[in-house]
């Protein structure tokens, strides 16, 4: 899958089962392993942005987690720039943190409550040596300004500031770092919309600015639309469609992706759309079913046996656009 | 045209905030009305006062710290809701007007079954005997589209998804058959296509059994295809109300304009989607602290020396049936200020 | 009692007052000093505790006699309140409230170094079982799940009673390390949670090494119900204190603390009441007071507020 | 669920023998040399020798703990050196007057805290409340004995309204055969019972009124209140039932502070209990009496989490329904 020399992040066969939950406050035996990542593999090149989709539950976060190894991961490989980040004892690991950062969904969850922003911006500087003194109070400045904060806000806590400022921070600590790769994860749904447009724009300019390279994850299909150059899609732990976003939006080969999009509510009441209710709800990633884990759910009328017993590979089915179905050259 | 089911005019409700030194003026004046079977939407972002409007409504609003103003009036079957004795509005709460809820996780009692839950106002309000409130739970049920419902009934919340639950809060709110339905942000706890499946069956059942629906939500897009009218709030106030066609056709207000701006479209040609997006600058004031004159004058791209002194009332403009298209802004009195958006 | 030693009990309540009137002033300014100090027992709780203190530092100034003296046996001996003796005399002719004075420092000291010695070990084992998880935990957990389990009051009159003559400093050890399996529990959980969130896990993916993690993100935000647990745990440590030593394991007579002192007018508590009910009654002064503070300390410091 | 109560059980087990052991090696190490000072006074060398040979410490460690593990799977507890008897005859003796005062306690300890607890907070922040709490404060506040101290010197020598001790009229009521004498028994049993409950209950309702107060501003208290509810049967039904959870751990710690509470004041009222029986042999240096009582002690320990534990399971459908 695109898996080229020139990528600046290659993700190879990625896997992560968690044991289940214990029952009885850890004295019983573990629940079913949940298959959270189940062999998940993608590419991305230096200086673009991929959407990483799916609904809650698909694994789509424990993805982004396990590439930066804050989850370690079960089995698969993760180059950065050719290097094998698993394979990595604790110190090189630690070294090679600079150069890919990660920005969280929950912005209230993400600052430390008991630093100020100044504090919460030095900790980067001061682990790697990369400044002191005043010179890290000159830098923390700058990083505030790009992000589009005063330079006052340093001496603020976290729970001064707004939801949409707290996610500022958040960014300029990912940033303070200078790295080239950034995960981010949900980085503006809990943001309100007008705000999440303010966000949504400084990230584009960032990825600009600096060349950086984006994994996209997020549940809200309009926004991957609107800042991803590629977008996979993840149903149950594995990615069952993958396309540059042009080609995803206007012609989705796999039945889960078309009844995705077709279920986002678009705010035109004269938009003229068939929307696809699908019935029931996401299986539990600890029983996926057998065969496609889609089939249960699939409104695709070719649905079979096949489908309920042969687990769909994920094959090239147009130029560039890969789908996991078996009815993939009969989309929706 | 008909008689409005409800009536709510110049709402007010206040919190004592947390130090005791403050007042949250978190609705502040808020008129709509809800005619019957229709879905009336309202709109905002957090901290505009929707949800606590809507609470008001069957004052569900704790107190302390928060209270209803005197002179604020919410009329329903001819009486004002405000004032009935808490007997008297009992029997309203449930009955005839009745509520479902953002987190379908918490909003469920952990230690009733589902069953249990929902035949309680059956019993409560229609003295129905322990097991006809049974049947008609299974019945309700049925109706909300949950598979085996005589299995289910006898289920605890938590064996059941987030999408179901949602469906059992919708089963215990329909239960007593209401003229009026709240529904705040149902479905913005849940996943996209469990979101799908929640709107079609509100829309089904609003369809079968003739009730109103007041649907909070932030969502533009839930509203755009669910609602017939729209109320959009900013900062505790009313700014824009319209029929939900003309408002996304013609938005007046800067506020509502700029919201429409910022959601990123699925529907967006490709040449346009990764275009910049127009972002609202700043921030939701502090409801302790809103802005003199406009509210939205600080945030917005046409506010004048006026817009800074002066607090706008809601203003007449209807194209077709007068008072059916208002707005809360000075624009409308000079019209010719409304230059093209300022780049972002 | 002297003028003198009157004079320097109003000097220890205003200072008591004043430091308290100091603390309001210094902390008025954080959001969660305003909470501690809208507890209406919370300024109250906090002078008692800080007159005690003060009384208990400055003994010899505030009390006409040294705690064993016995005045004169034959005609002071369960002498009742008067001006000369405030609180009375006890059987043995001591003056009550002398004796109270310095059992402050003995039970009030106990009490604040054994809970040291509790909350030191609970933050430690606790710190340790939450961070590293895995075998480590299990092993501990299954060591704090024996002590729970362990009759605390039972094992403690055991070793005392068979060690013959326990000294304080023991004592005080033997307390202490008996009294931390619940804290270290609370450490543990509160460690678990604190590690699951996501400033936590900005700090891994920055570099910072597992010490930084502890002592920076974890356990400051951890820190919380350690110290409520530690203010209302004094208080426990004082009860049982007292018990030990009202059944005479505990403090070794004639040192006065307050549960040597009850023991001590019990026989006589039909005909000279107040040798052990002012005792008790400063008992349960000082440990209400700091069940007080523990209360307001929780609320003060519950960070589900933090963000409001 | 059984799988569960097994796996429970037999880590209650472990639990205790791990206390046995502890306990063992505690007296073991203590008086490794019975032949020391005792108060003071030379030990008679004859004494000694008689010591020595009743616990078998001239044998090695092991085999003695082996003994003791061995003895006590038969239910052989020993003999007291104080006492001259088994000491099981004389725990056997004195147990039910322990259990009899610490259940009575426990009954006065939860219905008024819950009641209290409930009352105070329907009616949060207001007079009755307030009042409550601070009382509560100060109960929850005194050491047991001496609240027992003051009861007894109040109610039982100026009052006269209640006896100074003891379990029952010895001369009237040698027997408990009839109504009368259960009456004298019951009046015995009161202030003791009352000493321990009160500083319970007062525990039990600042901890009832804080769960309850937790619980009532959940959202599903609003979804009750939302479908037209009584307020009486949002406060009872749909609010207490969530806050009794809690109370089930409450339950679980306080068996072991009824057990020490059960100390003092049996010791105060005279109440040949369990307490009492320990004290009186940990001040006599009776050994087998001493351990024996820390054995019992620790298996109640064990035996209230796990009646908890149970509860729990009863109690609250997420577990309940889990497991099956």
């Amino acid at each position: 899958m695109t898996s080229s020399a020139s990528a600046l992040v290659d993700v190879q066969g990625l896997v992560k089962h968690f044991p289940g939950e214990r029952a009885f406050f850890g004295l019983g035996r573990p629940r079913a392993v949940v298959r959270a990542v189940d062999d998940v593999s993608f590419a991305i090149t230096p200086g673009q942005t991929l959407g990483l989709v799916g609904e809650s539950g698909c694994g789509k976060s424990t993805v982004g987690r396990t590439i930066l190894r804050l989850i370690e991961p079960d089995a698969g490989r993760v180059l950065i720039d050719g290097l094998n980040l698993l394979t990595l004892g604790s110190r090189e690991l630690r070294a090679l943190r600079r150069r890919m950062q990660i920005v969280f969904q929950d912005p209230y969850g993400s600052l430390n409550p008991r630093l100020t922003v100044r504090q919460t911006l030095a900790e980067p500087l001061a682990i790697h040596h990369l400044a002191t003194g005043a010179d890290a109070g000159r830098r923390i400045a700058a990083l505030l300004e790009e992000v589009g904060l005063d330079p006052g806000f340093a001496t603020s806590y976290a729970h001064e500031l707004s939801g949409g400022q707290r996610q500022r921070v958040g960014i300029a600590r990912a940033l303070s770092v200078e790295p080239q790769f950034l995960v981010l994860d949900e980085p503006v749904s809990a943001l309100d919309v007008s705000v999440q447009a303010q966000v949504l724009n400084l990230l584009a300019d960032l990825q600009q600015r600096r060349r950086l390279t984006y994994l996209f994850i997020a549940h809200d299909l309009a926004v991957v639309k609107h800042i991803a150059d590629q977008v996979a899609v993840m149903y149950l732990g594995k990615i069952v469609e993958w396309a540059p976003a042009a080609r995803l939006y206007a012609a989705p080969r796999h039945p889960y992706t078309t009844s995705l999009l077709s279920a986002v509510p678009v705010p035109d009441p004269m938009a003229q759309r068939r929307r696809i209710v699908l019935t029931g709800d996401v299986p539990s990633p600890a029983h996926p079913p057998a065969g496609c884990p889609f089939h249960p759910r699939c409104p695709h009328p070719k649905k079979d046996a096949r489908c309920r017993t042969e687990p769909p590979a994920l094959r090239e089915v147009a130029p560039g656009q890969l789908a996991a179905c078996h009815y993939a050259e009969e989309p929706l | 045209m008909t008689e409005p089911l409800l009536r709510v005019r110049d709402l007010k409700t206040y919190f004592v905030t947390e130090h005791g030194s403050g007042t949250a003026r978190a609705v502040d004046g808020v008129s709509f009305d809800l005619y019957p079977g229709e879905t009336l939407g309202l709109v905002g972002e957090s901290g505009c006062g929707k949800t606590v409007t809507s609470l008001s409504v069957l004052r569900l609003i704790p107190e302390p710290p928060g209270h209803i103003r005197p002179g604020s009036f919410i009329e329903f079957a001819g009486r004002n809701l405000l004032t009935l004795a808490p007997r008297e509005l009992r029997a309203i709460r449930g009955n005839q007007i009745a509520m479902i809820f953002q987190e379908p996780m918490t909003s469920l009692n952990p230690v009733f079954t589902v069953g249990d839950q929902i035949a309680e106002a059956a019993i409560v309000h229609q003295r129905l005997s322990r097991r006809a409130a049974r049947a008609r739970a299974i019945e309700m049920l049925k109706l909300v589209g949950i598979p085996d419902p005589a299995q289910r009934v006898d289920h605890y919340p938590h064996q059941m998804s987030g999408g179901m639950r949602q469906r059992v809060m919708i089963a215990m709110a329909l239960v007593c058959h209401p003229k009026v339905l709240i529904a705040d942000e149902p479905t913005t706890a849940l996943d996209v296509t469990i979101q799908a499946q929640i709107l079609e069956l509100l829309e089904r059942l609003q369809a079968e059994l003739g009730m109103a629906v007041m649907l909070i939500t932030h969502d533009l897009g839930v509203v755009a295809g669910s609602a017939d009218r729209v109320v959009v709030m900013y900062a505790g106030q009313v700014v824009e109300q319209a029929p939900t066609p003309e408002l996304f056709a013609r938005p007046l207000h800067p506020y509502t304009e700029g919201l429409l701006a910022s959601v990123p479209r699925l529907d967006a040609p490709p040449a346009r989607a990764r275009a910049r997006l127009h972002g609202i600058p700043g921030q939701v004031p502090a409801s302790s602290d809103w802005p003199g004159g406009c509210r939205f004058h600080p945030r917005c791209p046409y506010a004048w020396d006026r817009c800074r002194e002066e607090e706008p009332p809601l203003l007449d403009a209807s194209s077709g049936e007068p008072g059916s298209h208002t707005v809360r802004c000075w624009l409308l009195t000079e019209p010719q200020r409304r230059t093209t958006r300022p780049g972002p | 009692m002297t003028v003198w030693n009157w004079l320097a009990v109003g000097g220890a309540a205003v200072l008591a007052l004043v430091a308290v009137a100091e603390i309001r002033r210094r902390a008025g300014t954080g959001t969660s000093a305003r909470r501690f100090f809208r507890h209406p027992t919370a300024a109250p709780a906090l002078f008692v505790l800080a007159f005690f203190v003060t009384v208990a530092l400055a003994a010899p100034l505030v009390t006409p006699y040294r705690p064993y003296v016995q005045i004169d046996i034959a005609r002071l001996a369960n002498h009742a309140p008067s001006a000369q003796f405030p609180l009375g005399t006890d059987p043995f002719g001591r003056d009550v409230w002398s004796r109270l004075v310095y059992g402050a420092r003995i039970s009030l000291g106990i009490g604040a170094l054994a809970m040291l010695v509790a909350v030191t070990t609970g933050v430690v084992v606790g710190g340790v079982a939450g961070y590293f998880r895995r075998w480590v935990d299990a092993t501990l957990m299954r060591l704090v799940d024996v002590g729970l389990a362990m009759p605390r009051v039972f094992m403690l009159l055991m070793v005392v009673a068979l060690w013959e003559h326990v000294p304080l400093t023991v004592l005080v050890l033997l307390i202490g390390l008996t009294g931390w399996f619940g804290t270290s529990r609370l450490v543990r959980a509160e460690v678990l949670s604190v590690r699951e969130r996501e400033f936590v896990a900005a700090a891994r993916a920055l570099g910072a090494e597992p010490a930084r993690v502890i002592f920076r993100h974890v356990l400051p935000n951890a820190a919380a119900p350690i110290i409520v647990s530690a203010a209302l745990g004094i208080g426990n440590v004082m009860l049982l204190e007292a018990g030990l030593s009202f059944l005479g394991l505990g403090v070794p007579s004639p040192a006065p603390s307050w549960g040597n002192m009850i023991a001590d007018g019990w026989p006589k508590m039909a005909v000279a009441w107040w040798a052990s009910t002012f005792p008790g009654l400063a008992i349960s002064l000082v440990v209400m007071a700091l069940n007080a503070v523990g209360d307001a300390l929780r609320d003060a410091l519950d960070p589900r507020k933090e963000t409001a | 669920m059984a799988a569960w109560l097994v796996r429970r059980l037999a880590a209650s087990i472990a639990i205790v023998w791990a206390v046995v052991t502890l306990t063992f090696v505690v007296v073991h190490i203590a008086h490794g040399s019975p032949c020391g000072q005792s108060d003071g006074r030379p030990v008679a060398p004859e004494t000694c020798a008689a010591l020595i040979r009743r616990f078998g410490l001239d044998r090695p460690i092991g085999i003695q703990y082996v003994k003791y593990l061995g003895a006590l799977l038969h239910g052989d507890l020993g003999e007291s050196l104080a006492l001259h008897r088994p000491v099981a005859d004389a725990l056997a003796e004195a147990l039910p007057n322990t259990l009899t005062l610490a259940l009575t306690a426990l009954i006065l300890d939860f219905a008024l805290g819950l009641a209290l607890g409930v009352y105070q907070a329907a009616r949060e922040r207001r007079f009755g409340d307030i009042a409550l709490g601070n009382a509560a404060l100060f109960v929850n506040s005194m050491p047991t004995f001496w609240l027992g101290l003051v009861l007894l010197l109040l109610l039982a020598q100026w009052l006269r309204l209640f006896p100074v001790g003891g379990l029952r009229d010895l001369v009237l009521c040698p027997r408990l055969d009839s109504l009368p004498c259960l009456a004298d028994f019951a009046w015995h049993l009161t202030l003791p019972a009352l000493t321990l409950g009160l500083v319970g209950a007062a525990g039990t309702a600042r901890y009832q009124r804080a769960a309850l107060l937790e619980v009532v501003r959940q959202d599903f208290v609003r979804t009750a209140r939302a479908k037209g509810l009584p307020e009486r049967r949002v406060l009872l039904v749909h609010a207490l039932r969530n806050a009794l959870l809690p109370l089930i751990t409450l339950f679980g710690l306080t068996f072991p502070f009824l057990l020490t509470g059960a100390v003092l004041v049996e010791t105060v009222f005279a109440w040949p209990g369990m307490g009492r029986l320990a004290v009186t042999a940990i001040l006599q240096r009776d050994y087998p009496v001493v351990t024996a009582a820390a054995l019992i002690a620790s298996v109640m320990v064990v035996l209230g989490n796990l009646l908890a534990d149970a509860l729990y399971g009863v109690a609250d459908p997420r577990i309940r329904v889990r497991a099956t």
